[in-house]
């Protein structure tokens, strides 16, 4: 790789140990993927993720020095001041999570802890090079943005964040862009949940290849986009797709192609989207609890759910992750009081996978996210997987 | 008679050590840390311990978080491989690796895919990019 | 205008009397603008500022019953809480606060109260058609995002958020949104600062024009384009920019004019700068006060200020104006506890342009911001015009 | 003889009163609120008063937030003109009128602005879109 004057400082540790394992890190990645070069990020976001491998990581650049000089937005932990009022948190969890916040406070973070960052504090303009770690935030810089963001690991965002470089290669580079296969929407896409069927769907046809979307709503809501990104890109690893006449690379067909024909045809039907929902959901039954946020959940979807729960009572607990300001903005309109009333909460600053949950281990909810029943898979919670007004209905009724 | 191959340094170290072959991708999240031996249903290695090996196989899957995390666990717990030989490296194999100083490279000859067996004693240099099956 | 049948419903006053008059007020602008239609908007943002005659509006809308069908993020009034700690708030700015706040929270809006909303929490994409009033906002979403908007009053968009159409004009036209002159900066343009002054400067030679810039820095900060939209708009009605090579209409000059040519060529020079600093700035002397976020700091504004004066003494008071999310992030990161110790603080959820700055009036002060010095003119208040280094230097100095 | 001059609504209303012609924009917020005069400097309506009168200028100018509050303040102490005939209307002007329920029109013909001169007795109609001079 060429390296410029201050990049080869970097490796031969001239800013310290910190930036330069970080470098060492990048050059490595560089060589991989081919990059022929460097390029300066202005933006980045790491998927924090409080796991033991994810505390050691940045440990270990804080201990060498590391500091970050694009300071990164951060995924969420969970918040232990709420959950130690409501369950107990092992004395463990709490001091890995007081480490974690430390870890990242001193590495120089932006302690969001929130995981659509895109949508808050942390977002780029068209044309801009990043580097976003978390799997729905690529996707929507990528896409809905147009800016540009390889599918960072949370190590190597941090990598980027600490030497404000990222090497050239992939979604960085124009001609990896463009999209190789056309999705012809034949289902009805009636809501933001269709989006994440339609996300998880497509990878089933195609691996790894960029999607263009036609015959889907001209006017889908940020949640909807949200849902598409994150489910592809669980699903498939797809960071970026198009939808003609939406996202900026695609106002027609031949855009979104580069002028270039389609690889491929595939066409994604009600069935499919059916088969999907049957595969992603556990079967239906007496539940427990219900859990939104997955991820985290805007102010209008924290309002549709309010209005939904409104002068009625819940049977079973339900929980909305949120950003800290998502739920204060829900404080401030009387949301919040609303959710209470009904017997359920907002826990901002908290991810769906952190032990903060195991009082729901071995319990059965409801939530209207694939990603959600994914990841906690292995921490052994059961989902039914709805639209988030069956989800409501069935936490007043107690089963679905 | 020792053959030499080229590749390409993703971690450098100098490592010697017995070549463990997986015609899958692996996932270090289903490998048993206190063991080494991989738990996954249905994978080619199912049952066989990676603990000491130098691992071969064509690439990473599952999610990031949870590769780091299987990664950092069999470090810790001493049960994880010596090195790695890679044929598709991604983000987390590269950093994780070179934060805990285990040797990996890419990029291999294509005579070594060809010629390397299970048990293969290899000297892997991926500083100097070149390895031997002894 | 050609009105659908539900535009036409709420001219009758089907969705009742607060729907109805929303909607004559689009019906006249539409006609005095000659839009041939209405379009949906999908986002809005309503400069609240709590003076009588924006409190009368909105309180007449929410007596006739009116409710947003699109909430609108809403502009600062004051922080009365905070003030209420650190200065005497009279029995009717308290009153008139507090009403402001019930009555944007009846009409449905999401109370933000943050002049940035296009940084935080009201992002559009790429296209999207929307109504934001606010002098800052409006050329951030044209410019910098390729969104649209008209340059909105708070009444209309108001109305915008209301009736959730907006009458089809102005600068929601493809044709309209073509640059007009071609802005050739021959001035160096070294910080956020200087955005400032080079928005101020090129009114001066073109009104009402939408200019495209070249022979700018081609990455340039948020918060620089925040600026220059700010003093566009705030001294020229220019809603609208292009920077070639970084604003999404612009890729290249010839994207910018829209194949036209440039009606003129104006050039900017170091000199024209000069002056314009000159004209808008007070004369130097002694200062009782610093302050900063007009429009609001983000979080690294507030960081870089904080490194200034880490472990140092101001000789004055210090304010930066933010959001509640920028507070609550400086917090967690130790900005504010430095700013603190130093002698500063962060106020949020504030306008300039509000009562409880009494305390400073017939005072002298220094600022980043021409707007800032621009609104309080006529609340008596005296302002030294620097860039943020300079204004903590006399800061700390106490004076200039 | 009465001249009829065809104008197109903003604010709808019937009203007769007044014609006082302003050459330059107009900013309400540098209106004094208890007396109605003027107080701009330089401004061509400079110490006049234009309560009660019917205003004839070009545009609204200042920003929106002062534009609007002028209006209002003008509106409470009873010191407002009666209606406005402008040439360019802006957004603050039409929604301010509107819900002030004060008469407005705009697109005038040419040849009203021909013949009027201050002190004009006009019976404005904007509900239906024309004015006479009487
Ligand atoms: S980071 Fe967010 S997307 Fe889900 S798995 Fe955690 S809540
Ligand atoms: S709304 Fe914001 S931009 Fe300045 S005048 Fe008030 S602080």
């Amino acid at each position: 790789m060429q390296l410029t004057e201050e990049e080869l400082g970097m490796l031969d540790g001239k800013y310290g140990k910190g930036t330069q394992i970080a470098m060492k890190i990048q050059v490595a990645l560089g060589d991989v993927f081919n990059a022929e070069r460097m390029v300066p990020v202005s933006r980045t976001h790491v998927a924090l993720s409080n796991q033991e491998a994810d505390l050691w990581f940045v440990e270990k650049m804080v201990n060498a020095g590391a500091k970050c000089r694009v300071s990164p937005t951060v995924n969420p932990g969970f918040n232990l001041e709420y959950f130690q009022c409501i369950t107990k948190i092992s004395k463990k969890d709490e001091e890995t999570i007081l480490r974690t916040r430390k870890a990242y406070k001193d590495v120089g973070a932006t302690l969001t802890f929130d995981c659509t960052p895109y949508l808050e504090k942390n977002v780029p303009r068209f044309g801009e090079i990043t580097a976003y770690s978390e799997s729905s935030a690529t996707p929507f810089i990528n896409s809905v943005y147009g800016a540009r963001t390889n599918r960072e690991s949370a190590q190597s965002a941090l990598c980027a964040a600490i030497t404000g470089r990222t090497p050239l290669y992939g979604f960085l580079l124009d001609e990896n862009r463009k999209g190789q296969v056309l999705v012809d929407v034949k289902a009805k896409i009636k809501d933001d949940f269709d989006y994440q069927l339609l996300g998880y769907a497509v990878p089933k046809k195609l691996k790894f290849k960029t999607p263009v979307f036609v015959n889907v709503p001209t006017s889908p809501s940020p949640a909807a986009l949200m849902n598409l990104g994150a489910q592809l890109n669980t699903a498939g690893n797809v960071p970026m797709y198009h939808i003609v006449g939406v996202t900026p690379e695609a106002r027609t067909v031949e855009d979104a192609f580069q002028g270039s024909d389609p690889e491929n045809v595939i066409t994604i039907t009600e069935e499919d989207l059916e088969k999907v929902h049957d595969e992603i959901t556990d079967p239906g039954g007496k539940i427990d609890f219900a859990l939104f946020g997955c991820p985290h959940f805007n102010i209008d979807q924290v309002a549709h759910v309010s209005h939904l729960v409104d002068q009625k009572q819940l049977k079973v607990k339900l929980f909305i992750m949120t950003s800290s300001l998502t739920k204060e903005l829900a404080h401030r309109m009387g949301y919040l009081d609303t959710l209470q009333a009904a017997g359920g909460d907002i826990v901002d600053d908290t991810c769906m996978d952190q032990p903060c949950w195991e009082f729901l281990y071995g319990k059965k909810g409801v939530t209207d996210s694939p990603k959600c029943a994914y990841y906690t898979k292995r921490r052994n919670m059961q989902f039914v997987i709805r639209n988030v007004d069956e989800c409501i209905e069935a936490a007043m009724r107690g089963e679905i | 008679m020792t053959e030499t191959f080229a590749c390409h340094k993703v971690s450098e170290g100098i490592i010697e050590g017995d070549i463990l072959l997986s015609s899958d991708d692996l996932c270090f999240y289903l490998v048993d840390p206190k063991t080494g031996v991989v738990i996954e249903k249905n994978h080619s290695l199912e049952g066989q311990s990676i603990a000491g090996k130098i691992l071969v196989f064509p690439s990473g899957k599952g999610s990031s978080v949870v590769q780091a995390d299987g990664m950092y666990q069999l470090k810790m717990s001493g049960k994880g491989p010596k090195a790695l030989i890679i044929k598709y490296p991604d983000t987390v194999l590269v950093a994780s690796s070179i934060i805990m100083e285990m040797p990996v490279v890419d990029k291999v000859d294509e005579q070594f895919y060809q010629q390397v067996k299970n048990g293969d004693h290899v000297l892997l240099d991926a500083t100097n990019g070149h390895l031997q099956i002894k």
